[in-house]
C-alpha cells in the first residue's frame, strides 16, 4: 500500500475473534504486510477506519493498548451495513484498516495522579486501550479506579478482563448493571453508573476522570463529578461522531470549529464546554 | 467470513449425466466463505446426509448449500439433517441443479457453468441467512359455522362429533336452509325434509354445538386459531327460555297475509311465525316489518295470549363476542330472480314460476299439500313446460357459469309432475343435459323413457299469453331447427343459482376473496378446495359455487376434517417465513412512515397498526405491524414498501439482492 | 510575473487548438442558455462568454462527482486490493469567473490540511485556470461582499477581461499561465494600456464578511434566527452540489460479484443522514441545525480554522435553490442582527 | 387587502390556524417564495399570481412547520390533490390542515378533506395541452431514441435529491437511497446510480404522483423528471384508472387489484 495515498487501507488478517456480548465482537488484527507493521505506531485514544472490502468503512477506536505490540484490537457492535459484514468475518479473513487518526489521551501528563475510569456499555472499548496502557505503566500512577456499567450482565464486555482487574490489588473495579439487568448469581452492583459513582465517591484530589458512555450516561455523570469536585479540565471523554475520511476533509465530524477526527476524539470537559452541543 | 459447506448431489445420473458435479464442487470451494465442498452420488441417502452432519461439526459450518433437486422434494430432508448436525435448519438452502439445470439442458459446458452459478447464488444467500425459529400460535378449539343449511349442519355435526365446540350462526329463524324447502331429492327421490330434519334436531341437541338463529356475523378479526367474531343476534321479540313453542301466538296473530319466504311466496304466514312446522328451534320470531304493534303501535294480541308471557316487544339486538379458532363459511346461495328475463314473462304471468317454487308446490308440506296447482287459479296444469338454463350459461345476462343442479332437478320436477298428473304433458327445453353424477344419467333417462317427458333441445325465445294459455315458443334444434310452439298451463324456469345478495359484504367482513360472481374463492381450485386464502377459514356448499346436496355434504365434511385437523394440536407451528417490520433506534424507531399502502396490498389482512409511544404514553408515530399468525409470507408488502421497512424472513431483501449481485 | 497582453476574440479558437495539440484537455463553459456548464470543449465555437454564471461550478475538474480510489477482488479468504492511481490529465479550465478561481483556495485549504490528498492535489497542480472577468452580474452575485470582485485575479493563471466585443486583456499571472500563453505567443500582442476596470460588472457589496465571521459565534445559540431563515428550506443538497467550495464527500464501496471499487463522491451537510450515527442518534437532527452548519462552516469555522472563507459569492446556491433560499440575503440579514 | 389576504387574516385572528403557508415576494421580481404568516398583520405579505408554482403541501409535513401548529395552505389544484393523497396515506388528518383554494375565484377555506374532494370534483383535470404534446413527443420516439433522450437527461443528475426534497409525496423519513442493507441505489452520481435513482423514484410515485411539477422546478440540472413521472401517471391512469388525490379512498394502483385492470404490460 502506498503511504502517499491515505485512502488506501492496510490489509489486516483477523487473528482472533472474541464474542464479548450479544452483537458485540472483538477482533485481533495483524498486519498482512510486515513492512506495514514496522511503519505503524499509535497512541492511546486514537481510532481508525476499518473496512470490509465491498461493504465500506466504519470508524472505531483502537481498543488494545500501544504497549502490546504486533497487533491491534477493535471491538464493535453489529449495527449497520459495515459492522454487520464485519461481524460475519471469521479468523483468517482479511479486512482493511486506515489509521491511526485523531489525538490521544495525554497519559504522560497524568503521571503521578489518581485515575478514575467511568464507562457504560459498549463505550468500554475506547477506554480499554488507555486503561491497559496505564496498567502496563502501573507504577507511574497512583490509585486506579474503574466503574463500569451495562444494561444487563450479558451486555458487559471484556468479561475475562473485568475478572482480571477484579483480582488485581492495584485496581479498584466496580461493575454494575441497570436495575433488572442482574442475574441470580450477579455479584456486582445494581444501579445506573451515575448512582454507583455517587456511592463510590472517589476523591477528586489529584485525580483525572475519564468518562465514556452513551449520551444520557455522560449527561447524568457530569453533575456527579462536579459535585465530587472534579474540574472540567480534569475530566476526559472521547466523542464518536460520524466520520468518513478520518483526516479532516470529508466534513462529517465538524462541530463548531473543531473536527472530531483531528482535534479529537479525546476532549476534556472544559474543551467540550466550548463546543456547540452537536455531538 | 461465514463458513459455508456446499454439497453437490449427482442424483444418480439425473444431475451428473449433464453436469460435471466434481467441477461444480471444485469451483464452489473457491467462493468466498466456502470452507467445504464435496459431491456425492445420492446426497439424500443416509450416508449423504451423514456427510452434511459430519461436516457441520468438523468444519464448524455456519451455513449449508445442498445442490440437488427441487426444495419441494428434499428441503425438509436436508433441513432435518442440518438440525441433527446441530445447525439451525433455516441455515440450509438448496440449489436446484436438477429441475432448473440438468433436466432442462443438454450436456454442455454451459450447463455446468449454470450449475456453478446456481450454487454461487445460494452460497451468497445462505451467508446472509439468520437462524429462524418456528412460530407457534395457540389454537382456540371452537369453530364458527356460518350458515345453517345442509352444508353448515354437516360441517357442524362432524366437527362437534370430533369433540370440538361449534358455534353455528343462521340468519333465518330456523336452520335447514334451502334443503328444507325441497320436496324429493334426485336421483333417489327420498323426501328432503325426512332426511334433513333428524340432522337439524341433532344440531339443536348436540352438547358441543351452540346455535344462534336469527343471527348474523357482524365482524371477524384475528387469524388462524385465534379469530374473534362478533355475532349480531337480531331481536326475535320473544324470550326463548320461556317460549315453549306452543304456537298460540301465531294462531292468534291477526296479520295472516304475509307472503311466506319459506314457501317462496306461494303461501302466507303471520307476523309472529315459525318458518315451517319442523323448524329448529321451533320457536317463533316477530317479523317487525309486518307486526301491527311495531308498525302501528297497537295489537299485542300475541302477548295477551302467550301462556308463558314470553313475548318481548322491547327486546334489542344483542352483540355476542366469541373466540374461535376456525371458521366454516356455509352461507349458501340464492335463486336468481327472473326479472331480468322479461321475454319469459316471469312476474307478469303468475303461472310462470321458478324451480324452487315448484319444489314447494310438489312438497307434501307445501302450500298445496303436494298437489301441483297453478298459482293463478288453482287448476292442475295439463301441460307444463320446464325451461333449463333460464339465466345460467348466458354471458349476455351476466351469468356465464352453469348452475349445475338444474338439469337434474328439472328432470326430477318433470318426473314428479308426471307421477302426480298422470295424463299431463311435460316438456323440457334444454341446451345440454349435464348429468354427471352417480345414477344421474340413469335418472334423466328414466324421466325421458319411462315417464315420457318430452325433451326439446333448444332455447325458448319467448313466452306469452294466448287465451289463457302460456305459449312457449322456441326452436327444436334437433329436428332441423324447426320452430316449436307449445301451449302450456304452467312454465317452470330453472333459474340460476347465484350468490347470496350480501355475499360480497360477508366476504369483506371475513377478509376472504371472492370471484366475479361473488362466490367465495377457494385457495386452490384443485388441491385446496375447502380452504380459503385466509388461513383458518374454510368453505362448504353453494356459497363457493353451485353444488348439489351430495357434493355440498362431501365438501362440508371435508371442511370439518380440516377444522378437526387444525384443532388436533394445541398450538400451530408454522414456518417462520413471515414478513417483519424493521425497527430502529430513536427518534424514528422505524423507517416505516405509516402510509399503510401495504395494508391494502396484503391479500391476507396481516397488516396491523402499531402505535409507538413515549414512556409517558405520548404517541410518536403509528407504524405497520405484521400479524405473524395471519401472514403467509407472500412478500407483496415487501415489494410495495418504499422505505424497505418490511422484510420477509428467510427471503430478505439483503438475501435476494446478494443473489442477484452474485450472478 | 503579472504581464498584460491583448488577444483577439477570433484568435481564441486557434489558442484552444494549440492547447489541445499541446496535450491539454480544455474545459470551458458550453451549452444552451439556462444549461451552461463547464464541460470538455470539443469546438471553440461552443464556448460561451455571455452568461452570468454556469449552473454547476468547475470544481469537478479537481474534485469529481465520483472518483474510484481502490479496486479489489475477493477469492476464497484472500483479498487482492490495489490503489487506483489518481487521474490528473493536464487541463485548462477556461472561462472560470474570478469567484470560481477564488474557490480553489478554499478547496486547496481543505484537501491539503495537515495531510495530502492523493486525488485532489495532482489535479490542481495539473490544471491551469484561464479566468474570465465578469462584465455582467445579477442580483445573486455578491463576490464583493466576500473579498472578491468581478476582475479579481486570485486563483487565475491567466485572467481574460473582455475589453470590447473583439478583444480581451490577458493578465498572465503565473508560470502555468505563461506556459499556456507560450503555446501560441503569436496570438498575443502588447497591451495598449486600456484599464479593465471600465469593462467590469458593478457588484455592490451587501455585507462585510469579516464582521460576519466575527459575529457568527455569538449568533449560534439564536435558534429562532436559524429556524426562521430555514423554514422554507427543503433540505435538498442542490446548494452544496453546485457550490464551488463545498467539498464534503462520502466514501463508499461498490461491487459486483467478487470485484469492486472504493469510491468517493460528493455529499451534502444539508442531508439529514449526513451526521446520523449508526445508533440513530443525530447531532444535527433538524433542518435549521443543518442550515446553521452550512452558514457557520462557510463563514465562521473555515475562516477560523483554515484561514479561508468558505464562500466566494458566486450565487449559484441561491440561483439553483428550488425555494429561493438566498444566501447573500440571509447572511446580510445575519450581519444586521444586533448582539 | 385582497380576498386571500383577508381570509388569512380572519383565520389567524380567529385562531382557527396558527400559520398560513402561502406565497410572498422572492429575490427577484419574477420570483415567489414560501412565506409563513403567523400574525394577522402580516397577511398583506401573501400574494398569488401565475408565478406561484411551488407545491406548498410539502410544508404541511415539515416537522419545523408542523411544530408551529395547525396550518392553512394556499393551495393550487395540484396542492389540493396532494393534500388528499397525503390524507389517503395517513400523513395528515382533517384536524391538521385547512386549504385555501386559489385560482378559481373564491378563497373559501376548505376545512376538511370532504370539502376538498367536493371542490376538486368541479375542477377540470388532466394534462395541459403543452404537457400532452411533450408526452406524445416522448412516446412517439423509437426505443433507441427514447433511451438516448433519457440517458442524456439523466447524465446531468448530480444526485442532490432536490427533486425528492421538493416532492410532497417523498415524505419517507429514510428514503430507499439511504437504505444500505442492501445498498439498493449506488450512492455516487454516475450513470448507473442516476438511472436507478430516477427510475426507482418514478416507480415509487407511479399512481401517487399528482404531477405538480415541483420535482422538475427544483432540479438544478433542469432534468425533465416531471415528464418521467407524467409518463408513469399516464400509465397508471390508463392501466388501472388511477387518479390519485381526488379522494381519500384507499385505492393505490400498485396495491389493489380490480377486475377492470387492463394489465396490458404483462400480455
Amino acid at each position: 500500500m502506498t503511504a502517499a495515498n491515505l485512502y488506501i487501507p492496510y490489509q489486516m488478517r483477523i487473528d482472533k475473534v472474541t464474542e464479548e456480548a450479544p452483537g458485540v465482537k472483538t477482533f485481533r488484527l495483524g498486519f498482512v504486510n510486515k513492512d506495514d507493521e514496522g511503519r505503524f505506531s499509535f497512541k492511546a485514544g486514537q481510532f481508525g477506519e476499518y473496512s470490509v472490502y465491498g461493504e465500506g468503512e466504519s470508524t472505531f477506536c483502537i481498543a488494545s493498548p500501544p504497549t502490546r505490540k504486533g497487533y491491534i484490537e477493535c471491538t464493535f457492535r453489529q449495527m449497520g451495513r459495515v459492522t454487520t459484514a464485519l461481524a460475519d468475518r471469521d479468523e483468517g479473513d482479511i479486512v482493511g484498516f486506515r489509521g491511526p487518526y485523531g489525538n490521544i489521551f495525554p497519559i504522560d501528563e497524568w503521571a503521578g495522579k489518581n485515575l478514575l475510569f467511568i464507562a457504560g456499555g459498549i463505550a468500554l472499548p475506547p477506554m480499554r486501550c488507555v486503561i491497559w496502557n496505564c496498567l502496563d505503566l502501573r507504577d507511574r500512577y497512583q490509585d486506579v479506579t474503574i466503574i463500569y456499567g451495562a444494561r444487563t450482565v450479558a451486555d458487559l464486555v471484556y468479561k475475562h478482563e473485568l475478572a482480571e482487574w477484579e483480582n488485581r490489588s492495584d485496581v479498584k473495579l466496580f461493575t454494575t448493571v441497570d436495575p433488572g439487568g442482574q442475574t441470580p448469581d450477579w455479584k456486582g452492583k445494581v444501579g445506573f453508573v451515575p448512582t454507583i459513582l455517587e456511592q463510590v465517591a472517589p476523591s477528586s484530589v489529584n485525580t483525572i476522570a475519564i468518562v465514556c458512555g452513551p449520551p444520557i450516561m455522560i449527561k447524568l455523570t457530569m453533575p456527579v463529578l462536579a459535585k465530587l469536585g472534579f474540574k472540567p479540565e480534569a475530566i476526559y471523554t472521547t466523542l464518536e461522531n460520524r466520520m468518513k475520511c478520518g483526516v479532516g476533509k470529508c466534513g462529517r465530524c465538524n462541530v463548531g470549529k473543531v473536527y472530531v477526527c483531528k482535534d479529537g476524539p479525546v476532549f476534556t470537559l472544559a474543551q467540550l464546554n466550548q463546543l456547540p452541543p452537536e455531538y | 467470513m461465514p463458513r459455508i459447506g456446499v454439497f453437490i448431489c449427482h442424483c444418480g445420473e439425473n444431475i451428473s449425466g449433464t453436469v460435471d458435479c466434481a467441477e461444480v464442487a471444485k469451483v464452489s470451494a473457491e467462493f468466498p466463505g466456502v470452507v467445504h465442498s464435496v459431491d456425492y452420488k445420492y446426497m439424500c441417502s443416509d450416508p449423504g446426509q451423514n456427510l452434511i452432519k459430519n461436516a457441520i461439526q468438523e468444519k464448524k459450518l455456519t451455513g449449508v448449500v445442498v445442490a440437488a433437486c427441487s426444495p419441494r422434494m428434499h428441503e425438509p430432508t436436508f433441513r432435518r439433517a442440518c438440525a441433527e448436525g446441530g445447525l439451525n435448519p433455516f441455515l440450509c438452502e438448496m440449489a436446484n441443479l436438477r429441475e432448473h439445470c440438468s433436466w432442462v439442458h443438454e450436456k454442455l459446458p454451459a450447463t455446468t457453468e449454470k450449475a456453478i452459478d446456481l450454487v454461487r447464488i445460494m452460497v451468497e444467500k445462505v451467508k446472509r441467512n439468520r437462524p429462524l425459529f418456528s412460530i407457534n400460535v395457540p389454537v382456540t378449539k371452537t369453530a364458527l359455522v356460518l350458515g345453517g343449511g345442509i352444508a353448515g349442519i354437516q360441517a357442524a355435526l362432524d366437527i362437534a362429533n370430533a369433540g370440538h365446540k361449534v358455534i353455528m350462526v343462521e340468519r333465518q329463524a330456523s336452520i335447514g336452509g334451502h334443503m328444507a324447502q325441497l320436496s324429493e331429492t334426485f336421483p333417489t327421490l327420498d323426501c328432503s325434509q325426512c332426511i334433513l330434519t333428524p340432522r337439524m334436531v341433532e344440531v339443536a341437541q348436540h352438547p358441543n354445538i351452540t346455535l344462534y338463529t336469527y343471527a348474523e356475523l357482524e365482524k371477524l378479526d384475528g387469524f388462524i386459531g385465534n379469530f374473534r367474531a362478533v355475532i349480531r343476534k337480531k331481536a326475535k321479540s320473544i324470550d326463548e327460555k320461556l317460549c315453549t313453542g306452543c304456537g298460540v301466538c301465531f294462531q292468534k296473530c291477526p296479520n295472516k297475509k304475509i307472503l311466506s319466504e319459506f314457501n317462496t311466496h306461494l303461501g302466507t304466514r303471520t307476523a309472529i311465525y315459525v318458518p315451517f312446522p319442523q323448524a329448529v328451534p321451533n320457536k317463533p320470531v316477530i317479523d317487525r316489518e309486518h307486526c301491527m304493534y311495531f308498525q302501528k303501535g297497537k295489537c299485542r294480541i300475541c302477548e295477551k295470549f302467550c301462556p308463558t308471557k314470553a313475548i318481548r316487544f322491547d327486546q334489542q339486538d344483542e352483540l355476542i363476542e366469541v373466540n374461535v379458532g376456525a371458521v366454516v363459511a356455509a352461507t349458501g346461495y340464492e335463486v336468481k330472480d327472473t326479472d331480468f328475463f322479461p321475454e319469459y314473462g316471469y312476474g307478469k304471468y303468475p303461472d310462470i314460476i321458478t324451480g324452487l317454487q315448484f319444489e314447494r308446490l310438489a312438497s307434501a308440506s307445501g302450500p298445496t299439500g303436494g298437489v301441483i296447482k297453478r298459482p293463478s287459479d288453482g287448476r292442475i296444469p295439463e301441460t307444463i313446460a320446464f325451461i333449463a338454463c333460464a339465466g345460467s350459461r348466458d354471458p349476455a345476462k351476466g351469468i356465464s357459469y352453469c348452475s349445475k343442479i338444474c338439469c337434474m332437478y328439472t328432470a326430477k320436477h318433470a318426473m314428479l309432475y308426471k307421477h302426480k298428473v298422470h295424463q299431463g304433458k311435460a316438456y323440457v327445453f334444454y341446451m345440454d343435459i349435464r348429468a354427471g353424477g352417480k345414477m344421474y344419467e340413469e335418472f334423466v333417462r328414466r324421466t325421458i323413457e319411462e315417464d315420457e317427458v318430452h325433451y326439446v333441445r333448444g332455447r325458448v325465445s319467448r313466452i306469452y299469453d294466448r287465451d289463457g294459455k302460456l305459449v312457449v315458443r322456441g326452436v327444436d334444434t334437433l329436428l332441423n331447427a324447426k320452430p316449436i310452439e307449445i301451449e302450456a298451463d304452467m312454465v317452470v324456469l330453472a333459474t340460476a343459482m347465484v350468490a347470496q345478495p350480501d355475499a360480497e359484504e360477508l366476504a369483506q367482513k371475513m377478509k376472504v376473496s371472492y370471484d366475479e360472481n361473488k362466490f367465495l374463492s377457494e385457495a386452490h381450485p384443485k388441491l385446496r378446495p375447502v380452504e380459503m386464502n385466509t388461513a383458518g377459514i374454510f368453505v362448504a356448499g353453494a356459497c363457493q359455487a353451485p353444488k348439489d346436496i351430495p357434493e355440498t355434504v362431501a365438501q362440508a365434511s371435508a371442511a370439518a376434517s380440516k377444522v378437526a385437523g387444525l384443532f388436533s394440536k394445541d398450538e400451530l407451528s408454522r414456518e417462520p417465513v413471515v414478513a417483519v417490520v424493521s425497527r430502529t433506534g430513536p427518534p424514528e424507531f422505524s423507517n416505516c412512515v405509516g402510509c399503510f399502502l401495504c395494508e391494502s396490498a396484503c391479500p391476507y389482512q396481516a397488516i396491523e397498526h402499531e402505535e409507538i409511544k413515549t414512556r409517558d404514553g405520548k404517541l410518536i408515530k403509528t407504524v405497520a405491524k405484521i400479524n405473524q399468525g395471519v401472514c403467509q409470507g407472500c412478500g407483496t408488502c415487501v415489494a410495495l414498501c418504499r422505505t424497505k421497512s418490511i422484510d420477509l424472513q428467510g427471503f430478505t431483501n439483503e438475501q435476494i439482492f446478494a443473489e442477484l449481485v452474485s450472478l | 510575473m503579472n504581464e498584460s497582453k491583448i488577444i483577439l476574440k477570433k484568435s481564441l479558437g486557434e489558442w484552444f487548438n494549440m492547447m489541445t495539440a499541446g496535450g491539454y484537455r480544455v474545459v470551458g463553459p458550453v451549452g444552451q442558455d439556462g444549461q451552461i456548464d463547464f464541460e470538455p470543449v470539443t469546438s471553440p465555437d461552443a464556448v460561451r462568454f455571455d452568461h452570468v454564471q454556469t449552473n454547476n461550478s468547475g470544481k469537478w475538474v479537481m474534485f469529481p462527482r465520483y472518483e474510484a480510489m481502490m479496486r479489489f477482488r475477493l477469492s476464497g479468504k484472500e483479498v487482492q486490493a490495489g490503489e487506483i492511481p489518481p487521474q490528473a490529465p493536464p487541463t485548462v479550465l477556461f472561462g472560470a469567473h474570478p469567484c470560481d478561481a477564488a474557490s480553489l483556495a478554499t478547496l486547496n485549504a481543505v484537501f491539503t490540511w495537515d495531510s495530502s490528498d492523493a486525488y485532489f492535489e495532482p489535479k490542481l497542480a495539473n490544471t491551469t485556470i484561464i479566468g474570465l472577468s465578469c462584465t455582467k452580474g445579477d442580483s445573486y452575485c455578491f463576490c464583493t461582499s466576500v473579498g472578491g470582485g468581478p476582475g479579481d485575479t486570485r486563483g487565475s493563471d491567466v485572467l481574460l477581461t473582455p475589453l470590447d466585443g473583439e478583444k480581451f486583456l490577458a493578465e498572465i499571472l503565473t508560470e502555468k499561465g505563461k506556459s499556456v500563453v507560450g503555446l501560441a505567443p503569436q496570438l498575443f500582442s502588447a497591451a495598449d494600456g486600456t484599464s479593465k476596470e471600465a469593462a467590469l460588472a458593478k457588484i455592490p457589496a451587501r455585507f462585510n464578511h469579516r464582521d460576519v465571521t466575527a459575529k457568527l459565534p455569538s449568533l449560534f445559540p439564536k435558534e429562532d434566527v436559524w429556524k426562521e431563515q430555514s423554514l422554507r428550506c427543503l433540505g435538498c443538497g442542490a446548494c452544496a452540489y453546485v457550490c464551488p467550495t463545498c467539498s464534503c464527500f462520502d466514501i463508499q464501496d461498490e461491487r459486483d460479484r467478487y470485484t469492486g471499487v472504493r469510491i468517493r463522491c460528493w455529499d451534502s451537510c444539508g442531508f439529514g443522514l449526513f451526521t446520523l450515527h449508526a445508533s440513530n442518534h443525530n447531532p444535527r437532527h433538524k433542518q435549521s441545525e443543518r442550515w446553521r452548519q452550512r452558514v457557520m462552516h462557510k463563514f465562521s469555522y473555515q475562516p477560523e480554522r483554515l484561514n479561508v472563507l468558505g464562500c466566494v459569492g458566486c450565487g449559484r446556491c441561491s440561483r439553483s435553490c428550488p425555494v429561493d433560499m438566498n444566501l447573500g440575503e440571509h447572511v446580510a440579514a445575519l450581519a444586521e442582527i444586533k448582539v | 387587502m385582497n380576498e386571500l389576504q383577508q381570509t388569512a387574516k380572519d383565520l389567524l385572528e380567529k385562531n382557527a390556524v396558527a400559520v398560513v403557508i402561502g406565497y410572498g415576494m422572492g429575490s427577484e421580481p419574477s420570483l415567489r417564495r414560501a412565506v409563513f404568516v403567523r400574525k394577522p398583520d402580516q397577511a398583506p405579505q401573501l400574494i398569488f399570481d401565475e408565478s406561484c408554482r411551488q407545491n406548498l403541501a410539502f410544508y404541511v409535513l415539515k416537522p419545523e412547520v408542523k411544530a408551529l401548529g395547525k396550518a392553512a395552505v394556499v393551495a393550487r389544484t395540484p396542492t389540493l390533490r396532494t393534500l388528499l393523497q397525503l390524507a389517503t396515506e395517513n400523513q395528515i388528518t382533517d384536524e391538521s390542515v385547512v386549504a385555501l383554494p386559489v385560482g378559481n375565484g373564491s378563497v373559501q377555506p376548505l376545512t376538511n378533506f370532504a370539502a376538498i374532494e367536493q371542490y376538486l370534483a368541479n375542477v377540470p383535470r388532466g394534462f395541459t395541452a403543452q404537457e400532452q404534446q411533450e408526452l406524445a413527443a416522448i412516446k412517439s420516439k423509437t426505443l433507441a431514441d427514447r433511451w438516448a433522450f433519457w440517458k442524456s437527461e439523466l447524465s446531468r443528475c448530480i444526485k442532490c435529491y432536490a427533486c425528492r426534497a421538493a416532492c410532497p409525496m417523498c415524505y419517507c423519513s429514510k428514503c430507499i437511497v439511504e437504505v444500505n442493507q442492501p445498498q439498493w441505489v449506488p450512492v455516487p452520481s454516475d450513470m448507473l446510480g442516476n438511472l436507478e435513482w430516477n427510475v426507482i423514484r418514478a416507480m415509487h410515485l407511479a399512481g401517487r404522483c399528482i404531477s405538480c411539477g415541483s420535482c422538475a422546478d427544483a432540479c438544478p440540472a433542469h432534468i425533465r423528471i416531471d415528464l418521467l413521472n407524467q409518463l408513469l401517471a399516464t400509465e397508471a391512469m390508463q392501466q388501472f384508472g388511477a387518479e390519485p388525490g381526488l379522494s381519500v379512498r384507499k385505492d393505490y394502483a400498485l396495491a389493489t387489484f380490480k377486475p377492470t385492470d387492463k394489465e396490458e404490460f404483462i400480455r
